[in-house]
């Protein structure tokens, strides 16, 4: 692991350098207490001093640095010439104006009043400028693909293309069963390629096998496959691609519209369409055939399943000249052509019958099926005798299907894809990382749609696995070993499911983990910190979002604010907010946070015993936070917090929290001036004079360092 | 007001008994025992379980003889029942006009015949007093109101030998405030050990009636002797006398004791 | 922590004679600690069930694996390709954790190897005294720090039976009076008043039983209004 | 007993007393019975519970653990610990069937050759009267194999 960044400060004595002034010991001390290492100079503004500045600062190693100085040795002084000379980036200097009265004017530079808080703030920010340090990780180039059929296929040959091997667990004996929804071309398609790929020695194909386990994470899955003749074997795997789906069941509610000879799918009607010579033996030889289509007669259909249902009924009219009724119940039309469509099948002389309250009843006879409806337009019961009944499918309760969700580690979401309703896992994302999901298993059930995921899909893990080695950032999120208490919370609550436990710890994949900081806000041993983001750096953020100064203690104190900004969705809402010129309320301060997941609620405790007024945590949309489910956590802890602060006694209305998203520039300043304006209408938080009191004697402790050892 | 409480209140020294419930069906003795003791007696008070081995229901006992007209106090104990099944006993009790309960923890089970009994102290004894309280008021612990309110006369358990004691007297404190208007010590072994208590006891507002316990014949003496001991020292409201191996030989422990 | 104890070897042997295959499962969390169903004792017990087969000539074999918690699912997956080779699991994990190990492999029998005992404190090297009976309702804070619910035998909330002798339980001469404890503790602090009150009796069934317990933070998550 | 039978008795010895008495045992020429196997360990404290179930399933007929006199262990009570640990195992092997008489803990001094002789002795002869380990030998596991110092 790589040392974090080497900071440093250096101080400007003025150019006496003789007694050190109470002011000038505090900031030593401010920097002291932090940790990085202090250089005292003299005369910065002059050559001499700014060379000695750049001397130091080559011979420490610093990537980067303060100069607590006047303005004399601020950006326009002689110190960047300095630093090109020592072969050093002048970028690396943080200036910062210490000085109230430069030299020369009375002999002697002072240090100005507050000057240490800045200096804490400075320090906050240098801190946070975490540069991880890049590595290459060894990740599989074999990607497990669970289905079969052209958009297995389809995955299968473009990894196989890009040179990867390719892992194929197939649920039946066919590589290439039918496709019914495509026609007998894409069967005919399939086939072809289901061929050439089996000549392929970097396919490995299972058919009727079963994922027993899928371990470890991104780029270094190992699966365990239980094969056809009951042998167990592990592989290893950088990702996994889900192309099936759920097993389905007709959507006939309580008609009575049971799978039967005369009963089928629309899919399976559509397969039987596929050749109508074969078709026409299946019904009664003599007249026209009668066929009734039903869609979202039980639970609402897609639009898919309408367009199936006009393009059966085109098919049905065209090539077999039958008589066509289609029930519908609730189905959704939003998709293009559609309007178009259903239009032409009326065109077509296919009778439409819409119900809204009522549902047909259903008698299914051998020889075809009897229906009875209520007809809510005519206003009277109907009833009709059918050749053939073909209905609409929607996902059925499906042990086996939850049983794969579970090994992949995935929930069933109503529609009975595995993925999580959320944009961010928009089109193949699974709340997995490094698993993908194509078609009926990401809640695409149009197969056409499907087949466009695959190169979603494929871009994703290639982008994952590389070629073979990755290139990660080491070390943003550390495990501290000692506190880990091995409860798992960090590895339930990761919305990627980067959390990988090794030697029995958990530990963040780096090529999985955003770093978003939800498992180091709910970590209950505080063992998990982000690079840049640890709790010390908010701890003083706060800190330093506390005015201090003395004077503040005589004069009405001003409302004080904390703003918690997602860098996702608040962050640039605010830049461009405030690019395009909106003011930033005074006494307002900016804590950025890399998701809402981050904001432990002990921030929000800490701002309040500090004496804010009020703190505001800006995140993304609960179903569009950019780490799933991070704003989600964020959602819990802060109505936790509300109870907790209820409980302390103080008002809990001073706690915000806001959703945002990245393009709400123009809203996101009223969110914080209306946050500003009910803090404002709260009052003073009670404990603001006695932690401005305690800071302000803090100033007259007297500290026992070597300026004061007594003589002898 | 209960004959027994009454008698508390008026007289100078009680003296109760204690009656074991056969251990089997055959009551018709225990009847014929109380037929002689009644009239020698303030109150007879029928044990529960004692000991914690099981015998007829000692509600079923205690309402035979208080049918015969004998003064009753009937003894509770926490070990056997819940709340439930205290408050319906309470409730049988006052319904067959037994005024006077006894109500105590009861000895844990694996000091008994059945230690793999499971022990319910659902109630302490202070809690049971209470519950006997709420009742007389017309309501049961859930706060409802009772058809009929029994009325008793509330008595509780001490041992006065104690080491350490002052637990048992803050214990016996709230018994107090909980209601109980007598106690009972466990037997005693002489007068010193009274004489500590009842120093202690003096400002409760409780009556305390002396234990003493016939264990085994060779004591009947001694225990005769103490009795006149205690009646001498006025320190006590009455005593209780209990013969728990030969308890038929009762009448003749009165006998010697002048009784 | 939870303590269990062995079950005796004869009940543990009938219960695991129906299976050929036998996996042990330890834990490696409380009952490891307690010396009852660790590594070492999931191994020993496997041993000396594999001894006692072998002695008479039984066909059997035995295995042994240790999970980190049998009461966390993510750690029984471990188990999953393990599971499928055995007849039988003999969890030595206390009663949450074998039952969450039979939920998790409905298929296999599941054999309890362990009896769980109490939650308790660890005294010295092999040595265990139960401290709390998670009553729902603390009341240490009145009683100096003494459970008079675990540590009374008849659960006394409001002050010592009769039976204290000498400072010791009625039940058992060696066994110290919880009361007198709490006694002699409050009298040390000078805060005996904190016996004055008399204590109500007890909620036994407030939130009804199995416990189901909800981080405050987490009730919207788990609420059944949700 | 039908028929003789050398009885194969593992001896789990200490390093500082018992070794050093089996050693002089012999150098005294000593006659003691050919059939036990000594395993040294550094101190009988490292005998695991385990390693004396493993023996037996191995097909031991007989296992001693030998440590120093009490008070004299080297590692201050590294034989106390043996000495509870062989109880424990005497009732676990009892519970699966096998007579606790073919384990037994010793305590023997560095000098006092004659009595890990008599030791070895009384542990064959026990192993001579209880019969071969009615597991059997047939399947005899590596842990008896490589126990042979």
């Amino acid at each position: 692991m790589k040392s974090p960044n080497r900071h440093g400060v250096f101080l400007c004595q003025g150019g006496h350098g003789g007694q050190e002034s109470l002011d000038f010991k505090r900031l030593r001390w401010t920097a002291e207490a932090q940790g990085v290492p202090v250089f005292e100079v003299t005369q910065a503004c002059a050559q001499e001093g700014a060379a000695a500045v750049a001397r130091l600062a080559a011979e420490g190693g610093l990537d980067a640095f303060i100069l607590g100085a006047c303005p004399l040795a601020g950006p326009g002084g002689p110190l960047a010439g300095e630093l090109w000379r020592a072969g050093l980036k002048p970028e690396m200097v943080q200036h910062l104006d210490l000085c109230q009265k430069p030299l020369g004017q009375t002999g002697q530079c002072l240090v100005m009043d507050g000057g240490a808080l800045a200096l804490d703030q400075a320090l906050v920010v240098q801190a946070a400028r975490f540069q991880p340090e890049s590595r290459e990780m060894e990740v599989s180039r074999r990607v497990l693909v669970l289905g079969s059929g052209l958009l297995a296929l389809k995955a299968a040959q473009g990894f196989l293309l890009g040179g990867y091997k390719v892992l194929l667990i197939t649920p039946g004996r066919r590589l290439a069963p039918p496709e019914p929804l495509l026609g007998l071309e894409a069967k005919l398609e399939a086939t072809a390629l289901a061929r050439e790929l089996e000549a392929s020695e970097r396919l490995e194909v299972v058919p009727r096998g079963e994922l027993l386990r899928l371990a470890g994470s991104a780029g270094d899955f190992t699966v365990t496959v239980l094969d056809r003749q009951r042998r167990r074997w592990t592989r290893r795997v950088g990702a996994v691609l889900v192309t099936q789906g759920p097993a389905t069941r007709l959507n006939s509610g309580e008609t009575g519209l049971e799978p039967g000879p005369r009963v089928v799918s629309l899919a399976e009607l559509l397969l039987w369409l596929s050749s109508p010579e074969h078709f026409r033996k299946k019904l009664p030889a003599q007249g026209q055939p009668r066929v009734g289509l039903a869609v979202g007669l039980g639970q609402e259909a897609s639009p898919l399943s309408l367009r199936v249902a006009c393009l059966a009924a085109r098919g049905l009219v065209g090539e077999l000249g039958a008589e066509v009724t289609l029930f519908t119940g609730q189905a959704k039309m939003a998709s293009p052509d559609l309007e178009e469509l259903t239009q032409e099948v009326r065109g077509l002389g296919v009778v439409f019958v819409k119900f809204d309250n009522h549902r047909p009843q259903a008698s299914p006879r051998p020889d075809g099926v009897g229906l009875r409806y209520f007809e809510e337009i005519l206003g009277r019961e109907l009833s009709q005798d059918l050749d053939l009944v073909a209905v609409d499918e929607v996902p059925g309760p499906d042990q086996a299907w939850r049983g794969l969700a579970r090994v992949l580690g995935l929930n069933v979401a109503r529609d009975g894809s595995l993925q999580p309703d959320q944009v961010n896992a928009l089109p193949t994302a699974s709340a997995r990382a490094g698993v993908f999901l194509l078609g009926p298993a990401s809640g695409a059930w149009d197969l056409p749609a499907a087949l466009d995921q695959v190169g979603q899909a494929l871009a994703g893990a290639r982008a994952l696995l590389g070629q073979g080695k990755a290139r990660v950032e080491e070390g943003r999120v550390r495990v501290d070993r000692r506190r880990c208490a091995i409860c798992l919370t960090c590895v339930r609550v990761c919305p990627r499911q980067a959390m990988d436990r090794r030697d029995r710890r958990p530990a963040a994949n780096p090529l999985a983990c955003t770093a978003c900081g939800t498992c180091a806000s709910e970590c209950p041993m505080e063992a998990i910190q982000i690079a840049g983001q640890d709790d010390q750096r908010f701890a003083r953020e706060i800190g330093a979002a506390v005015s201090k100064s003395p004077s503040g203690l005589l004069a009405a104190p001003e409302r004080e604010m904390l703003v918690f900004a997602c860098a996702n969705s608040a962050g640039p809402a605010l830049a461009a907010a405030r690019l395009a010129g909106r003011p930033w309320p005074s006494g307002v301060r900016l804590v950025r946070v890399p998701c809402a997941g981050k904001v432990d609620p002990a921030y929000v405790l800490w701002a309040f015993q500090q004496g804010l007024d009020g703190v505001l945590v800006l995140g993304c949309y609960e179903d569009a936070c950019h780490s799933l489910t991070g704003g989600t956590w964020a959602a819990y802890r802060a109505g936790h917090l509300s109870r907790l602060l209820t409980e302390a006694g103080c008002d809990p209305r001073r706690l915000i929290s806001s959703g945002v998203a990245p393009n709400m520039h123009a809203q996101v300043m009223d969110m914080v001036e209306q946050a500003r304006q009910r803090v404002e209408d709260l009052g003073a938080n009670p404990l603001k004079t006695q932690a401005r009191v305690r800071d302000f004697l803090s100033r007259f402790t007297v500290r026992i360092d070597e300026t004061y050892a007594i003589a002898g | 007001m209960s004959k027994f409480e009454q008698a508390l209140a008026d007289k100078d020294f009680v003296l109760t008994v204690e009656l074991d419930p056969p251990r089997g069906v055959a009551l018709a003795p225990l009847l014929e025992l109380a037929g002689r003791l009644a009239p020698r007696v303030d109150a007879l008070v029928v044990s529960d379980n004692r000991g914690a081995m099981p015998r007829l229901s000692a509600l079923a006992a205690a309402t035979r003889l208080a049918a015969q007209g004998a003064e009753v106090v009937l003894t509770l104990t926490c070990r056997d029942m819940n709340r439930l099944a205290l408050t319906s006993q309470m409730l049988a009790a006052g319904a067959a006009g037994i005024g006077n309960l006894l109500l105590v923890s009861g000895d844990y089970v694996s000091l008994g015949d059945h230690p793999g009994a499971k022990p319910v102290y659902d109630l302490d004894s202070v809690q049971a007093l209470g519950l006997a309280v709420t009742l007389a008021s017309g309501r049961d612990l859930a706060g409802q109101e009772l058809d009929g309110a029994p009325s008793f006369c509330l008595g509780a358990a001490v041992a006065a030998q104690s080491d350490p004691l002052p637990p048992q007297l803050i214990k016996l404190k709230k018994k107090a405030q909980a209601g109980a208007r007598f106690i009972v010590t466990q037997p005693l072994n002489g007068l010193e050990e009274l004489q500590g208590f009842c120093r202690q006891t003096a400002t409760l507002g409780v009556k305390v009636l002396a234990g003493l316990e016939v264990a085994d014949p060779g004591q009947r003496q001694g225990v005769v002797g103490l009795l006149r001991e205690i009646r001498g020292s006025g320190l006590v409201a009455g005593a209780h006398l209990s013969m728990p191996a030969a308890q038929d030989d009762l009448p003749a422990l009165l006998d010697a004791c002048g009784l | 922590m939870i303590v269990a104890q062995r079950k005796d070897f004869e009940q543990i042997k009938a219960a695991a004679a129906d299976f050929r295959k036998v996996l042990v499962v330890g834990c490696g969390t409380c009952v490891a600690v307690c010396l009852t169903g660790g590594e070492k004792e999931a191994g020993i017990l496997a041993a000396q069930l594999d001894l006692a087969s072998q002695i008479k000539g039984e066909e059997k074999s035995f295995a042994v694996a240790c999970v980190e918690r049998q009461c966390d699912l993510e750690f029984l997956d471990e188990l999953a390709e393990t599971v499928l080779d055995h007849d039988a699991l003999l969890s030595l994990a206390c009663g949450a954790g074998i039952q969450l190990l039979a939920e998790r492999y409905p298929r296999v029998p599941v054999l309890a190897g362990v009896d769980t005992t109490f939650i308790g404190i660890n005294r010295d090297v092999g040595l265990w005294e139960e401290r709390c009976r998670a009553c729902r309702s603390c009341l240490l804070t009145t009683t100096g720090g003494i459970c008079p619910v675990s540590l009374c035998p008849k659960g006394m909330l409001n002050g010592p039976c009769g039976g204290t002798r000498q400072g010791k339980c009625e039940t058992d001469p060696e066994r110290d009076c919880a009361w007198s404890l709490i006694y002699e503790r409050l009298a040390g602090l000078d805060r005996l008043e904190n016996l004055s009150a008399i204590v109500a009796p007890r909620d036994h069934g407030a939130r009804g039983q199995p416990g189901r317990q909800v981080h405050p933070a987490y009730l919207r998550r788990y609420s059944a209004h949700e | 007993m039908a028929e003789r039978y050398d009885p194969k008795v593992l001896a789990l010895i200490c390093t500082y007393c018992t070794y050093t008495a089996a050693d002089m045992a012999g150098s005294m020429r000593l006659q003691y019975p050919s059939g036990v196997r000594v395993v040294k360990l550094l101190c009988t404290g490292k005998v695991d519970v385990l390693y004396l179930l493993e023996a037996f399933r191995a097909g031991a007929d007989a296992v001693m653990v030998s440590g120093c006199e009490i008070g004299d262990c080297h590692f201050l009570e590294g034989n106390l610990r043996a000495k509870e640990r062989v109880a424990h195992a005497k009732e676990l092997i009892a519970e699966a069937g096998l007579d606790p008489g073919r384990l037994e803990m010793f305590h023997i001094g560095a000098s006092d050759a004659p009595k890990w002789a008599e030791a070895v002795r009384q542990m064959t002869r026990r192993a001579q009267e209880l019969g071969p380990n009615p597991r059997g030998r047939q399947k005899a596991q590596p842990l008896a194999a490589e126990a042979r110092p």
